[in-house]
């Protein structure tokens, strides 16, 4: 079952013009985008500089700029980086560790404080690996809700990441704080559809293992309708907002990713997908309903941060039309294939393992769960992809000024909550 | 579940004739050799994830201390040719052994390597910058260890 | 005697920096002072009625040379850290040249101005006699000034630039 | 000194009441600034800005300025301690002796000599030292980078504005502020009137000054997405809200400065006086805040290549095309 697109489609690409790409196991890469070089990040900083001269700078764990708790040790030649070491583990909370003390039912909640900015997507991910384990077949309108849902979660993330980037390149006291308000105000539309559905506005807690908690309220298709037709007219604005010559100054040739790097480290998502690799889990392993619905995938070949910028913008227009499109679509019936839980012990799978994953607004959001035949899992390994997107920093800061590490940064949108875990 | 018809037949090279949809046992010594026969041969760029899993010592099955390895790697799909596919291969590390690092095959494998040593305690060879990730660098023991128990000694939990 | 009062104020804090720029023990205080002494002077200029001389001396000397300065020293380092250690050996010397360079301008001044040789304090405040002195009656040696710094300038650049790799 | 156009006969009582009258009119004017800037970022913002002290928020300046002196002063132990503290008021100091020679109406100026324009940039050029001071004394890190980031724009962004500057004084053939306006009469503003160079000096002396005075989009100096809070990174209490002043009434004289050079100064249609001054000069004001509310922020070596390859050969073809100008007529 295909449901029609009557909604707009996604803007064509500003750059046009033919883009040599070279066959690299099989897919087209751009050309320029393997020309580059790959620094060390194992530089030994003693050898380089055995004198001393560069100056060591901690950006972080307190710092505007790094969305969060990350320090990244800086070593700079006047404003050169010559070498970047990340420092994590100022937010870990041993989700991991947690994970193996709770049973599955409980596990739901903790997820949703990894990646703070798209709770639903951690919850999706890992009760999808849940339901893998139990091998149960989830009823397809807990699956239309649970698309939805992951679709506006992608706009409001999206939305949260232009403004924070505006904060980025603009600065908090200028140009970049009103990109940033009025971002939050589309974005606080997003929260007040899933406040309407699930009640919270932020840790929703509505997927449960075989399906939702919630059902779609009276009326909650037309308030999506017009929230989001809303939020689309105003993406127009945001365009007309950023992209002015400072922008483009600022964005244009900087961060750029090699995507070979960038697969062999484990990064997807529209960082992959701005360095000119067309994949996307949502096209290429459709999971939940994405299987009902056509799906373009914006793809951009010049592999810098206004490339990234480009692409999340098309991505939040293409997830408006997706969400449209499956909500007029929504079959009836149940919307969970399991009877409500009565004990936290209920959910037992047998023993086995289960790898699932889903591409959440950053990329390949995973979840590994290891069952040993307890109310537990035995090993529960969640796969974020802002760790895999932070891995990328050593690799872009060196060569590059101060200001294009924090550019580089936000343009690289990792929530140090899913790094952390 | 099955694996494609190529990675069946890279398996048999190795001498991997059973392929479980959680991926087959590669030995220790082979490991870099697979990787990058997965890499260069089949194009499995996508580094996923390393896992690694303690299974303290069971006397049912008269198994030592020992921890489980996994990768997962992806393959991007290319329009006509293959679908995008993942293929897991796992090792045994007995506890106190070591097993090679692939970080000179994936580069992604740096972080999660250090991850896994740092949470479960697993040393891998050849690591070029083998530290802790996640937790302080003087923390006592590796949290995902089994007998690191919520209601441990160690330090902070007390 | 309203004059005589700034005078005195500005020359005794001329001396002050002059002599703090000398045994300051930090570099950058060093500058700092010299900065002072600059403004010090833009201040005497004023009070012979050389407004432009001073405004020149403030833009130029203050604003640009010294931030120069505190921009070389920041970017190297090691001179920025560094003390500046005196000896008490050139003491003597060093008070000998002071005082004979004193001796030297003090008999040219007076000589020059007995002679008629001094530019009169009215025409030095005057913007546009100052113009026609500099860019009609002395272009040649002007032009020829602006030549020799360009010329040192250039030198400097290809002094310092890294040879390419 | 001006003979003549006093309002008291005697200069040195003139400059005594002109000089309190500027001052505290500055530091209201500077204090109000803030406040207006709030309200007006806030409309931007879809927000209210400051409302809770006084109808408005109308009092809040005054509120923060009370929490700003309740507030300890902290002094990193590694700082410089003289120049730490020496610096913050040299800051306020050079934009206030700068007000010394810009006039508000015919007469209405502390001291009109016949250098005050050039005087008033020498001046202006001075407020980098007490800033590099600030980020040398703090010895932090980010407020290192920020001070050499600061002496980099203000040693380049110089050159441009005084060329600028330089063309309404090659129209005028004076220094003199008081001629220069005097030369705009009869609604020949020099934004305007000789119709290309004027208008591109204005543009250009605006820009100049914008980043003489490190704001967006080029206030890479503070940065503080990068920075921290670039040389005021160590800075806490009242000797941080000197510097944060100091910034207001930078931006303010160079507002003022506009309006005198190249908007006719107090000259308007209808009666010519103080309030035509303000309004121009608040209405420059009031620009500077919509392009630091709407526009992001250049990185350094941007802002250095913008100098030297365009706002200097600009400055420089400008003040050629008015002396032709100058001549031709």
């Amino acid at each position: 079952m295909t449901v029609g697109t009557t909604y707009e489609t996604p803007r064509a690409g500003e750059r046009k013009g033919e883009v040599r790409t070279v066959n690299v196991g099989g897919m087209r890469v751009p050309y320029h985008l393997t020309l580059l070089e790959r620094p060390d990040p194992y530089l030994d900083i003693d050898s380089y500089d055995p004198e001393a001269d560069l100056m060591a700078l901690n950006m972080g764990p307190q710092h505007p700029s790094t969305h969060g708790v990350l320090r990244v040790k800086l070593y700079l030649d006047g404003e050169t980086c010559i070498k970047a070491v990340p420092y994590l583990g100022y937010l870990h909370r041993g989700v991991e560790k947690l994970c193996e003390k709770l049973t599955y039912v409980q596990i739901t909640p903790i997820v949703d404080k990894n990646d703070y900015v798209s709770p639903m997507m951690n919850e999706l991910a890992i009760n999808m690996a849940f339901e893998a384990l139990l091998k149960v077949e989830v009823p397809p309108r807990a699956l239309f809700i649970r698309t939805v849902c992951a679709e506006i979660q992608r706009v409001a993330s999206h939305l949260l990441w232009l403004g924070t980037f505006g904060l980025d390149v603009g600065g908090g006291i200028g140009g970049g704080a009103t990109l940033f308000m009025h971002t939050f105000r589309e974005r606080e539309m997003c929260l007040d559809l899933f406040e309407n559905l699930t009640g919270c506005r932020f840790h929703y807690n509505t997927h449960q293992v075989g399906g939702n908690r919630h059902d779609i309220p009276e009326g909650w298709d037309q308030k999506v309708k017009r929230a989001l037709g809303h939020i689309a007219s105003r993406v127009d604005e945001y365009e007309a907002f950023v992209e002015n010559p400072i922008f483009k100054a600022r964005t244009i040739g900087v961060g750029v990713i090699d995507p070979i790097l960038a697969m062999e480290l484990g990064v997807c998502g529209p960082i992959l997908r701005a360095s000119g690799i067309d994949f996307d889990l949502r096209r290429d392993a459709p999971y939940a309903a994405y299987d009902k619905v056509e799906i373009n995938v914006p793809v951009e070949t010049a592999g810098d941060a206004y490339a990234r910028y480009l692409v999340r913008v098309r991505e939040m227009r293409e997830s408006i039309r997706i969400a449209l499109t499956l909500l007029d679509g929504v079959p009836e019936g149940p919307i969970s294939a399991l009877k409500p839980v009565k004990g936290p012990t209920n959910v037992k799978p047998k023993p086995g393992e289960a790898y699932v994953s889903i591409e959440s607004p950053r990329g390949e959001l995973g979840t590994y769960v290891i069952s040993d035949g307890s109310p537990n899992p035995y090993r529960c390994k969640l796969r974020p992809p802002s760790l895999h997107a932070a891995a990328l920093l050593p690799y872009l800061a060196p060569g590059s000024m101060v200001s294009d590490i924090v550019a580089t940064l936000g343009s690289l949108d990792f929530i140090l909550g899913e790094v952390d875990r | 579940m099955a694996f494609s018809e190529d990675i069946v037949r890279l398996c048999e090279r190795f001498g991997l004739t059973e392929l479980p949809d959680e991926g087959p046992v590669v030995e220790r010594k082979d490991v870099v050799a697979f990787a990058h026969a997965l890499k260069d041969e089949l194009g499995f760029f996508f580094f996923v994830y390393c896992v690694a899993t303690h299974y303290p010592a069971d006397e049912k099955t008269e198994q030592p201390d020992r921890t489980l390895v996994t990768y997962r790697v992806r393959r991007l799909p290319i329009p006509g040719v293959r679908p995008t596919e993942t293929f897991p291969f796992r090792l045994w590390v007995p506890t106190g052994d070591t097993t090679p690092s692939l970080t000179s095959v994936w580069a992604g494998a740096d972080w999660q390597e250090r991850e896994q040593f740092d949470l479960v305690g697993t040393v891998f060879e050849g690591h070029p910058d083998l530290r802790r990730l996640m937790m302080p660098e003087d923390w006592p023991g590796h949290p995902l260890r089994r007998e690191y128990a919520i209601e441990t000694q160690h330090f902070p939990w007390r | 005697m309203l004059e005589w009062i700034a005078f005195v104020i500005l020359g005794l804090s001329l001396l002050l920096a002059g002599r703090m720029v000398v045994v300051s023990r930090d570099l950058v205080h060093s500058v700092l002072w010299l900065a002072v002494a600059l403004v010090s002077t833009a201040g005497l200029f004023i009070t012979l009625n050389a407004e432009f001389l001073a405004a020149v001396q403030i833009l130029l000397y203050t604003g640009g040379v010294i931030t120069l300065m505190l921009f070389g020293i920041m970017l190297t380092r090691r001179l920025a850290t560094a003390r500046v250690e005196h000896g008490s050996s050139g003491r003597v010397r060093g008070g000998v040249l002071a005082l004979a360079t004193f001796a030297l301008v003090t008999v040219a001044v007076r000589q020059a101005s007995r002679s008629g040789h001094l530019i009169q304090t009215g025409t030095l405040g005057d913007t546009k006699a100052l113009g026609s002195l500099v860019l009609r009656d002395l272009m040649l040696p002007f032009e020829a000034l602006s030549v020799l710094l360009l010329a040192a300038m250039i030198g400097a650049i290809v002094l310092a630039r890294k040879v390419d790799p | 000194m001006m003979e003549g156009g006093l309002l008291f006969g005697n200069p040195w009582l003139h400059g005594l009441i002109m000089g309190v009258i500027v001052l505290s009119g500055a530091m209201g004017v500077a204090a109000y600034a803030v406040w207006f800037e709030r309200k007006f970022a806030a409309r931007m913002q879809n927000r209210p800005g400051p409302t809770e002290v006084g109808y408005g928020g109308l009092l809040q300046p005054i509120a923060d300025l009370l929490k700003l002196l309740q507030k300890e002063h902290l002094i990193p132990r590694s700082a410089d301690r003289p120049l730490f503290n020496l610096a913050p008021v040299l800051v306020v100091i050079a934009p206030l002796a700068t007000l010394a020679v810009i006039p508000f109406g015919p007469g209405l100026v502390g001291t009109d000599p016949s250098i005050g324009l050039l005087f008033a940039l020498a001046i202006s050029s001075l407020m980098v030292i007490p800033v590099w001071m600030a980020g040398w004394a703090s010895n932090n890190k980010y407020a290192l980078l920020g001070a050499m980031r600061a002496a980099a724009q203000a040693i380049s962004y110089e050159i441009p504005l005084l060329l600028a500057a330089m063309v309404p004084i090659v129209l005028t053939g004076s220094f003199r502020v008081g001629d220069i306006v005097a030369a705009q009469e009869g609604g020949r503003w020099f934004a305007f009137w000789p119709p290309g160079p004027g208008f591109f000096a204005f543009l250009l002396f605006f820009f100049a000054s914008l980043a003489e005075s490190n704001r967006i989009p080029f206030d890479i100096p503070e940065a503080e997405s990068e920075l921290v809070a670039g040389v005021t990174t160590e800075y806490s209490g009242m000797i941080f809200g000197l510097i944060y002043l100091a910034e207001y009434l930078h931006t303010f004289i160079a507002s003022a400065l506009a309006a005198l050079l190249f908007l006719g100064g107090w000259q308007g249609p209808g009666p010519d006086g103080i309030h035509w001054m303000l309004l121009k000069s608040l209405l420059v004001f009031a620009v500077i805040f919509w392009i630091r509310w709407s526009w992001l922020r250049y990185r350094s070596d941007q802002l250095m290549a913008m100098c030297w390859k365009i706002f200097l050969p600009l400055g420089l073809v400008l003040v050629m095309a008015s002396a032709i100008w100058v001549q031709l007529r």
